[in-house]
């Protein structure tokens, strides 16, 4: 296989047929005839898909770094490059959007009624957007991906969501931005300090981590970037967006939205927030804010979720309940704990996006999502019924599915440094339960007694295409998930490397870093208005001079 | 070939462009006054480009092609010095390329309007290139009285255009108010000269730059000068608190002046803004730094709010162009080099795409000033999927969103800001464009989200070929500048090379 | 299984002769054959379920006909479910012959593949075999065989046959990965899936909500339990970097006597047991997880998997002894869950509530046992009370059974399983009456049935542990002791109560109901013979070396004294040799004097005066039909019928403010305090735009006047 | 001297701006707004026996200014009073908020 690959030059070009690709699907869907849209949409993103699986074979595991990387200068003038690569971090996550957008496809045709070109171009759009996020090594690039890809969305909601669909399309959107912004003001600081500091204009990431940060700055940065990602992920209790963005969207969008957009947020927290403000990241007030919140996202979302009369909401909510454990294992800075967030977030993609392909289905057949509208279903539709509690069992962590592994990894990982706070964590296990099996019994077990249940079809051969994979992936991946986490765990000591390098040179040096954790020289200019300390971290001494522009720069 | 002010000629060589938009206006004015109302409407043919005053729009833009073309050969002319009256920079032609740009655009989007207001093809288009002849005025002035000349040669030429829709007695109205409140701001913008010429000795901005650094200047009249001259300008850009004309204005005056206006009246004004301050006063930029930041401050802000309450889209557009300058006026405060290639550049983008998404509003407002409701977009984008969609990206570039120019131009903006470490207003600059989102997607989620009230509502939206032109110009460019901005940038960057050297503290800021 | 007895028979001779060392015979297959099992019926199981899914889809139910002509669908997994058992324990079987011949000292650990592998932490897919593993193997392969044959019997009628072996294979698979894996991770995975298929097996007929709600009680109940067990996991990775069993004992030996930390590990392990083996304060699920088909009961809640906690505690033996507070605390659960299930069985009249409390408190006398040092004498009881339990239940099922067929011939809606409906049983059906009368004396510790000697010696491990000189809280083992012979006077009581009431006096089934009473099927009542003999000797293989010498011991014509606790020593070694240290010698006179022969003769004599006095007494009172019952229980009756009210209590305490603090979190902090936040940003942006936009009125002098206040402003602010 | 002329110049200034903020007639405004290029033309000369005579040519480009500006303001006045038969600048308020 990877003599195959070489042979054809595979890691030359393969990622930037990943990010263009689907953008020449777009092309083709809108071009094609309404009715052949679905079917060449959906063929298209499999062949993207297929495309993508080459990464396995072509990714080297011992390698922690970037791979496959290659940069083509874009905006000079600023030092942009259209610069890609991927490492052990953002290799599953590219494969997992790949796969998920060809699922979701697959699982949309008799949902999207209505402007299917529009629709299915809108998909192979955020496709490419999000391809592009994992996969960009340049901030700037970075940037306009993870901007890029709330259009797409925007629209998917907006335009074939449900009742309050504009609201929650709005609130997504504006949410989300609202993060995002503040992290571009953080990457020009960064990038603005990188061209007085070491006289480079570059967003490249590899450059930008060499920019020698303060304490104070790096706190500063890490906030703006956090809340971005925190936004994305969403940690509690910024989280208010998602469970109207899932219950409103498509089934399609919510899938999407679920697998892989939610994961560009704890992405950034790896691939980002640890390596470019090691100081602030292994801060302890730091870590233990970040941790408490992940912790605060597992229980109180379960018990939220718990009492959802909308299955999907609960379901959405549940999202939250996973990302928490995402968090909770980054945060805790060790292997363990990072590799089960990993896993996690592959988990929850798969478990999660069948949980809503599955609801969408019910939804299909009944128009109503309300969970006691239902009953006794698994005697008209065993085979459904069946994927759903695999799903379900899968989606709370039973040991043998994909979601045991990670939760398993991120509690001990977390536990090894927080033992408290992992012991806390550790009852999500029990609320899990506690949320996902009343909600199992309702709609599929207890009496059969609506007649309009009665006539509810099983599965289709479709379906059972969509679902068997999703299925098989979670028990797999339960029973062997070496062959991910080995090709992770690389790049996850890379990340960890920085930090504790940080750690110890914070420990040693009492000036610089220490100090300036306490945020004895952090100016207020964050939260006063006055021009005269409009000049944020840089400047040691607020004050007017230091805004006019001197010689030194 | 170089230029020596110390003889008369070379001042005519300095001031072909604006001399030929000038002379070509008269040569419109006149051949449409030949031709009277009347015979006007009886040749009127179904296709509002060809006829019914259309003649006098091509001819218009033919001497906009004309300038443009003399625009370029200013390129080869050499200025000896940088003391006289005109400059001869690319600072100034860049802004000539800006001034022409929207001139062309406007005319283009003027053309149905025009025909089915029934308005004096010739004065209109005669009136559109003498402002834009004051503009250039404007952008070449080195010299107060040569800024004053130009802001009143393109003032009065638009105070005539606002009020142009003799029918319209909001157009009226918007006339007599931005005549009223732009004379009385003149006066204060002339008050603001005087006192600057009174503490200085001079009028050139040259001689006042020496002056207010060698630090003789009386401090109060120098400080008094500088406020003055800066409500002045805040005037002309629109900057909150003298704003209060904006909104109404923009609204009563015919739409195509509307777009016109917002582009390039407010561009020609910043330009001449910042050549003053930033090149004139720049040893004063301590005195003058705290206004332009509260200014700039309020403004995003207070612009930003109104425009979520607006219903009608042209007065939305109207306060987003207040925020705009909101943002341009960041690029004042911060007043280095890379501050002014990113206005230049941001100033370029928001014209094409402010003029392009006016350029739609007059459509869907059959020519008209009827249907300017955002509830009369629902559903427009299924029915007309082409302009639908040219909005939806005139309105995300507005936005400043990544793959259209305006987020680059906004990237501009913030790395101006960055270099002067304006953080905390780069901060407000980002959340109140997050406000913007709302009202600029508003408009978006009518289009594509709302059912249309009646089914053949957005049938009768006239796009003719001009517009049609205007629209594929502005897109394109606005789509190139948001995924290849670097030509543009570098273009703009060479523009403002040595633009402030006569003040040594913004050397080498821009990389 | 007898052909086992005679096998351990001659392995337990020729252990002495040749040390060869273990050979194991393809270990991997006796836990993939219940897969295989599972994955065949499972198929079977969608199949048939389509089929009958159409029927109801047509408003009708699927018509299984006579036995005749069934579907492939229903009659294969007949062959499926138990040959894969059969297949199982052979393997077990043939593995278990070769330890006997083998003196293992160490366990086999056998390899299968890389399970997780982080880079810090790593854990193989493998499987342990030594001397616990395999008593532990046996009887889930041969008692769990015993009950899939009962099955075929007990469910050939129901529509959903398939599925219900594709369950019970499974989670044969899970049990097995349970005791054999060689890490707590692998048996978490067990531990967890045999609580999955429990939840699955309880709310097998989901279409009755008291079911289906049994079931998610007994799982999410079960994850409080395992949510102690993986904290307990988190503590011994932090501390020995491995979850495996080898490594993390050999560590053990050299963690404090009595620290913090262990006794931390095992408290947690133990929260796990409680939960996983319904003790007190979480056996609530027990009594509930009846619901399930008897088979289910007989298999998962009284043989095999309520019994995983003691093998928890028996596997972690080395933590255990080293941490007498948590050996007090798992001793003290134990003996007060058996006395306080005992009172409540005294007065269910459920058949099966009787023994699902009675299985609570024999738990609790395990627990007694592996919580007193008494690691052997716990899997003893744990093995004994897995044969006679299991043969109770099963002959419980039989009954119900027969009694179901008759009222469902009337088409009488009586309950089938209550114990009023029942009396003078034994004519009906006399080989169930036999053999469970069996059992009976068995559990109520009568000599020389099983439960006598297991029981007996757990009650002595008792006295003799808190006598030990080195014994810690030694005041409070003498009252566990005290209230493990009162448990034990109980346990005869309800049992005989139990039997009088099902086979004795008078039947109060209906003149109708009562010609269609007939004895099980052969495939029922088999199993319960084989189960019967097990009971009587099943408990022969650990006699007392005191009291094989005694008259109890039958003046030492029993074979082996004291075989399993001799078998299990490599096990428990490490265990032992901790007590020693610390405790010393233990006791050889009870609290009150007397050795252990006068106490066993004691307790026997005890038993089996109780047994004969309840014959008279309960015969003596009188019970009516259910239909006529309207006796008003009142005081402790009242109190003990009603469970303590427990449930109540729980629910109250627990459930409810759960259920409101969550209505809280989602209806006040999330839809307004958060919301609120959000949306109040918006609407004050709004709201100041409204605001500021009421300045333009719209007259020029306005604008002129605001205007000529920002010329105000700026001269302010650049002149002052 | 010259700080008298300023002066005068400066109180002129402030009467026309009074002028515009009070008078509510278009024309009368305008007049005062006329006024306050006059003030400024004063300081103009003013400051030009300081500075030489730029200052007073400068003067003669305001009053062109100035007259092309009361042209085109006149005619705007006009042209809005054929719709209202006003020029009460209180009664122009159609476009607000």
């Amino acid at each position: 296989m990877t003599a195959l690959l070489d042979s054809i030059g595979y890691a030359g070009w393969a990622l930037h047929a990943l990010v263009w690709l689907p953008v020449l699907g777009v092309g083709l869907v809108l071009w094609s005839a309404e009715a052949q849209a679905k079917t060449m949409a959906f063929w298209w993103s499999v062949g993207v898909f297929v495309l993508s699986l080459g990464l396995w074979w072509a990714f080297d595991p011992a390698e922690g770094g970037m791979q496959m990387q290659s940069t083509a200068p874009w905006i000079p003038a600023w030092g942009v490059n259209y610069s890609l690569g991927v490492d052990g971090i953002s290799l599953f996550m590219v494969m997992l959007t790949t796969f998920s957008t060809s699922i979701a496809i697959l699982g949309s045709f008799n949902y999207i009624k209505t402007r299917e070109r529009s629709f299915y171009a809108l998909m192979l759009l955020l496709e490419a957007a999000v391809v592009g996020v994992f996969v960009a090594t340049d901030l700037f690039l970075f940037y306009v991906f993870f901007e890029l890809t709330l259009v797409p969305m925007y629209f998917i909601v907006g335009i074939w969501g449900g009742e309050r669909r504009i609201y929650a399309a709005i609130k997504f959107f504006l949410y989300t931005a609202f993060g995002s912004l503040l992290m571009l003001v953080g990457i020009l600081y960064l990038f603005w300090k990188a061209k007085t500091m070491l006289g480079v204009a570059t967003f490249a990431y590899a450059d930008l981590l060499q920019v020698p940060l303060t304490g104070t700055e790096q706190l500063w940065l890490f906030t703006a970037f956090a809340l971005a990602f925190s936004v994305k992920v969403p940690v509690f209790p910024l989280h208010t967006w998602l469970p109207d963005a899932h219950v409103e969207a498509p089934t399609p969008g919510s899938v999407i939205l679920a697998a892989v957009l939610l994961k560009m947020g704890t992405y950034g927290f790896l691939r980002f927030l640890l390596p470019l403000f090691p100081i602030a990241a292994q801060h302890p007030t730091v870590v233990t804010t970040m941790l408490v919140l992940g912790v605060i996202g597992i229980l109180y979302t379960a018990w939220v979720a718990a009492v959802q009369p909308d299955a999907k909401k609960l379901v959405a909510y549940t999202s939250v309940a996973h990302m928490g454990f995402v968090v909770l294992g980054v945060f805790a800075l060790t292997v363990n704990g990072i590799q089960g967030g990993l896993v996690v977030m592959i988990s929850h993609g798969i478990s999660t996006g069948a949980l809503f392909l599955l609801l969408g289905m019910l939804y299909e057949r009944r128009h109503t999502r309300t969970i006691a509208d239902f009953g006794g279903i698994a005697r008209v539709a065993p085979w459904f019924a069946t994927a759903f509690v695999i799903t379900a069992l899968a989606s709370i962590g039973l040991p043998g599915t994909s979601g045991f592994v990670g939760e398993f990894l991120a509690l001990m990982g977390t536990f090894e440094t927080h033992p408290t706070i992992a012991m806390v964590a550790t009852l999500g296990v029990i609320f899990a339960a506690y949320y996902m099996l009343p909600m199992v019994q309702t709609v599929f077990f207890n009496k059969l007694d609506k007649t309009e249940n009665r006539e509810m079809a099983d599965l289709t051969s479709r379906e059972i295409v969509i679902l068997a994979p999703l299925v098989a992936l979670m028990i797999v991946i339960g029973w062997h998930p070496t062959p991910v986490l080995e090709r992770m765990e690389p790049s996850v000591r890379v990340v960890l490397e920085r930090v504790e390098a940080a750690r110890e040179a914070n420990a040693t040096t009492t000036d610089g870093a220490a100090p300036a954790l306490a945020y004895d020289d952090a100016p207020e200019g964050g939260s006063d208005s006055a021009p005269e300390v409009s000049s944020d971290p840089p400047t040691a001494d607020p004050s007017v001079g230091s805004l006019v522009p001197s010689d030194g720069q | 070939m170089e230029l020596d002010f110390s003889r008369q000629l070379h001042f005519f060589w300095a001031l072909v462009p604006e001399m030929i938009l000038c002379a070509w206006g008269m040569v419109v004015l006149l051949a449409g006054v030949s031709r009277s109302q009347k015979e006007q409407d009886d040749t009127a043919p179904r296709d509002p480009s060809f006829g019914g005053g259309a003649d006098m729009g091509w001819l218009a833009l033919v001497g906009v092609l004309v300038a443009a073309v003399a625009n370029g050969w200013m390129y080869g002319l050499e200025e000896i010095g940088r003391d006289g009256m005109i400059a001869v920079d690319g600072f100034r032609l860049f802004a000539n390329w800006i001034f022409l740009l929207a001139a062309a655009l406007t005319i283009l989007v003027s053309f149905a309007y025009v025909y089915r207001q029934r308005l004096q093809a010739g004065e209109f288009y005669g009136l559109i290139l003498f402002s834009t002849a004051g503009m250039m005025f404007m952008a070449g002035a080195r010299d107060l009285i040569v800024v004053f000349l130009g802001l009143e040669v393109m003032s009065i030429a638009v105070y005539a255009l606002t009020a142009f829709n003799r029918r319209d007695r909001r157009s009226a109205e918007a006339g007599l108010k931005y005549f009223l409140l732009g004379a009385f701001a003149t006066g204060f913008f002339l008050y603001g000269i005087t006192l600057l010429y009174g503490a200085t000795g001079s009028t050139n901005i040259a001689e006042i730059a020496r002056s207010v650094s060698s630090g003789q200047a009386p401090p109060t009249l120098l400080t008094l000068g500088i406020a003055f001259l800066t409500i002045g300008f805040g005037f002309k850009v629109s900057a909150v608190p003298f704003h209060m004309w904006t909104p109404d204005v923009y609204e009563g005056a015919p739409a195509p002046v509307t777009a016109f206006m917002s582009a390039a009246v407010k561009a020609a004004a910043f330009v001449a803004f910042l050549r003053v301050f930033m090149v004139g006063l720049d040893a004063a930029y301590d005195t003058w730094y705290p206004l332009m930041w509260w200014l700039a401050a309020i403004t995003m802000v207070a612009a930003n709010m109104i425009a979520l309450v607006q219903s009608n889209v042209k007065r939305m557009l109207a306060y987003s162009s207040i925020a705009h300058a909101g943002y341009l006026l960041v690029a004042v405060t911060a007043a280095n080099e890379t501050a002014a290639a990113g206005m230049l550049f941001y100033l370029l983008v928001y014209t094409v795409m402010n003029i392009g998404a006016f350029a739609i509003v007059i459509g869907v407002a059959h020519q008209a000033e009827e249907r300017l409701q955002v509830e009369d977009y629902a559903g427009f984008g299924w029915a007309q999927p082409t302009i639908g969609v040219l909005l939806t990206i005139f309105l995300l570039s507005l936005a400043g969103f990544p793959g259209t120019g305006g987020f680059m131009g906004k990237i501009y903006l913030l790395q101006g800001a960055a270099d002067a470490q304006l953080w905390f207003l780069s901060v407000i600059l980002v959340l109140t464009t997050i406000a913007s989102y709302w009202y600029y997607l508003r408009v978006a989620w009518f289009m594509w989200m709302k059912r249309q009230m009646t089914e053949d509502q957005h049938d009768s939206v006239i796009v003719p070929l001009p517009m049609r032109v205007a629209l594929v110009t502005a897109v394109v460019i606005v789509i190139y500048t948001g995924f290849f901005p670097s030509a543009a940038l570098d273009f703009a960057r060479a523009s403002v090379e040595g633009f402030g050297a006569m003040s040594g503290s913004m050397l080498g800021l821009g990389q | 299984m007898t052909a086992s007895l005679t096998a351990l028979v001659q392995g337990g001779g020729q252990a002495a002769a040749e040390a060869g060392h273990f050979e194991p015979f393809l270990p991997g297959l006796v836990v993939l054959l219940p897969l295989l099992g599972f994955v065949i019926n499972g198929v079977l199981a969608l199949q048939h379920a389509r089929a009958s899914a159409d029927a109801v889809r047509g408003g009708s139910e699927l018509a299984l006909g006579d036995s005749a002509s069934r579907p492939a669908t229903h009659t294969l997994p007949t062959w499926v479910g138990p040959g894969v058992m059969l297949a199982a324990f052979l393997i077990t079987l043939v593995n278990f012959t070769r330890m006997l011949g083998a003196h293992l000292e160490e366990p086999v650990v056998v390899h299968y593949w890389t399970w997780i592998a982080t880079g810090t932490f790593t854990v193989d897919a493998a499987i342990q075999l030594d001397q616990l593993s395999m008593v532990m193997m046996m009887v889930v392969t041969g008692v769990g065989f015993l009950i899939h044959v009962f099955s075929v019997g007990y469910m050939k009628e129901d529509p959903g046959y398939p599925r219900y072996f594709a369950y019970l294979n499974l989670f044969v698979f899970f049990m097995l990965v349970l005791v054999m894996g060689s890490s707590y991770a692998l048996m978490f995975v067990g531990w967890e899936g045999v609580g999955l298929c429990s939840y699955l097996l309880i709310g097998y007929w989901f279409s009755d909500r008291e079911k289906a709600d049994a079931g998610k009680k007994a799982f999410i109940v079960n994850r409080i339990g395992d949510a102690g067990f993986l904290i307990a996991m988190f503590l011994v990775f932090s501390n020995f970097g491995s979850l495996d069993y080898v490594p993390v004992f050999h560590d053990a030996e050299g963690l404090a006597y009595a620290g913090g930390l262990v006794t931390a590990i095992t408290l947690f392990f133990f929260v796990g047991a409680i939960g996983k083996s319904a003790q007190i304060p979480l056996y609530v699920w027990l009594p509930d997880a009846m619901a399930g088909p008897t088979p289910v009961s007989a298999l998962i809640h009284a043989a095999t998997m309520v019994t995983a906690g003691v093998y928890l505690v028996a596997r972690s033996s080395v933590l255990f002894a080293l941490a007498p507070l948590s050996s007090a605390v798992v001793a003290g659960i134990g003996v007060f869950t058996a006395l306080f299930a005992a009172t409540i069985a005294l007065k269910q009249n459920d058949i099966k509530k009787v023994l699902a409390y009675s299985t609570v408190s024999q738990l609790g006398y395990m627990f007694l046992g592996v919580g007193v040092g008494a690691y052997a004498a716990g899997i003893f009881h744990l093995m004994t009370h897995a044969f006679f339990k299991a043969l109770l239940f099963m002959g419980s099922g039989a009954v119900i059974h027969s009694m179901h067929e008759a009222y469902h011939a009337t088409h009488s809606h009586e309950d089938p399983q209550d114990m009023r409906n029942m009396g003078g049983l034994k004519d009906a059906m006399p080989i169930t009456w036999a053999t469970m009368w069996v059992a009976t004396l068995a559990i109520a510790g009568i000599w020389p049935f099983a439960g006598f000697f297991s029981k007996d010696e757990i009650i002595w491990q008792t006295a003799a542990f808190g006598g030990a000189e080195g014994a810690a809280y030694s005041a409070l083992y003498s009252l566990y002791w005290v209230i493990a012979l009162a448990a034990a006077m109980l346990t005869a009581f309800y049992m005989t109560r139990m039997m009088v009431m099902t086979f004795h006096g008078t039947n109060r089934t209906g003149e109708e109901e009562k010609k269609h009473l007939h004895e099980a099927p052969a495939v029922m009542w088999v199993p319960l013979a084989v189960l019967a003999v097990l009971s009587v000797f099943g408990g022969w293989v650990n006699v007392p070396e005191a009291l094989r010498s005694a008259w109890v011991g039958g003046m030492g014509i029993l074979p082996m004294s004291e075989w399993l606790h001799h078998w299990l020593e490599p096990v428990t070694l490490a265990a032992h040799h901790v007590q020693e240290e610390h405790l010393g010698e233990l006791a050889h006179s009870a609290p009150f004097g007397g050795g252990e022969v006068l106490w066993a003769t004691i307790s026997t004599a005890a038993a089996a005066v109780v047994v004969l006095v309840s014959l008279r007494v309960v015969a003596a009172q009188r019970v009516v039909p259910v239909a006529e019952d309207e006796t008003e229980l009142r005081g402790i009756a009242k109190v003990l019928y009603n469970k303590y009210y427990v449930d109540e209590f729980y629910d109250r305490v627990v459930v409810q403010p759960v259920v409101r603090f969550s209505r809280f979190c989602w209806k006040v902090i999330d839809a307004v305090v958060i919301d609120g936040v959000v949306n109040a940003v918006g609407w004050a942006a709004k709201a100041f735009g409204w605001g500021v936009s009421m300045f333009q009125t719209g007259t020029v002098n306005t604008y002129a006047f605001i205007l000529t206040v920002g010329v105000l402003f700026i001269l302010g602010a650049t002149l002052l | 001297m010259i700080t008298e002329a300023l002066v005068l110049s400066a109180v002129l200034f402030v009467v026309g701006t009074f002028g515009v903020l009070v008078r509510r007639n278009s024309i009368i405004m305008f007049l005062c707004i006329e006024l306050q290029l006059n003030a400024v033309n004063l300081s103009l000369v003013a400051f030009s026996r300081m500075w030489g005579i730029d200052g007073q040519i400068f003067v003669f480009f305001v009053m062109t200014v100035a007259a092309a500006e009361a042209a085109v303001g006149l005619a705007i006045i006009i042209s809005i009073f054929r719709h209202y038969e006003t020029v009460n600048v209180d009664s122009f308020n159609l476009l607000k908020w």
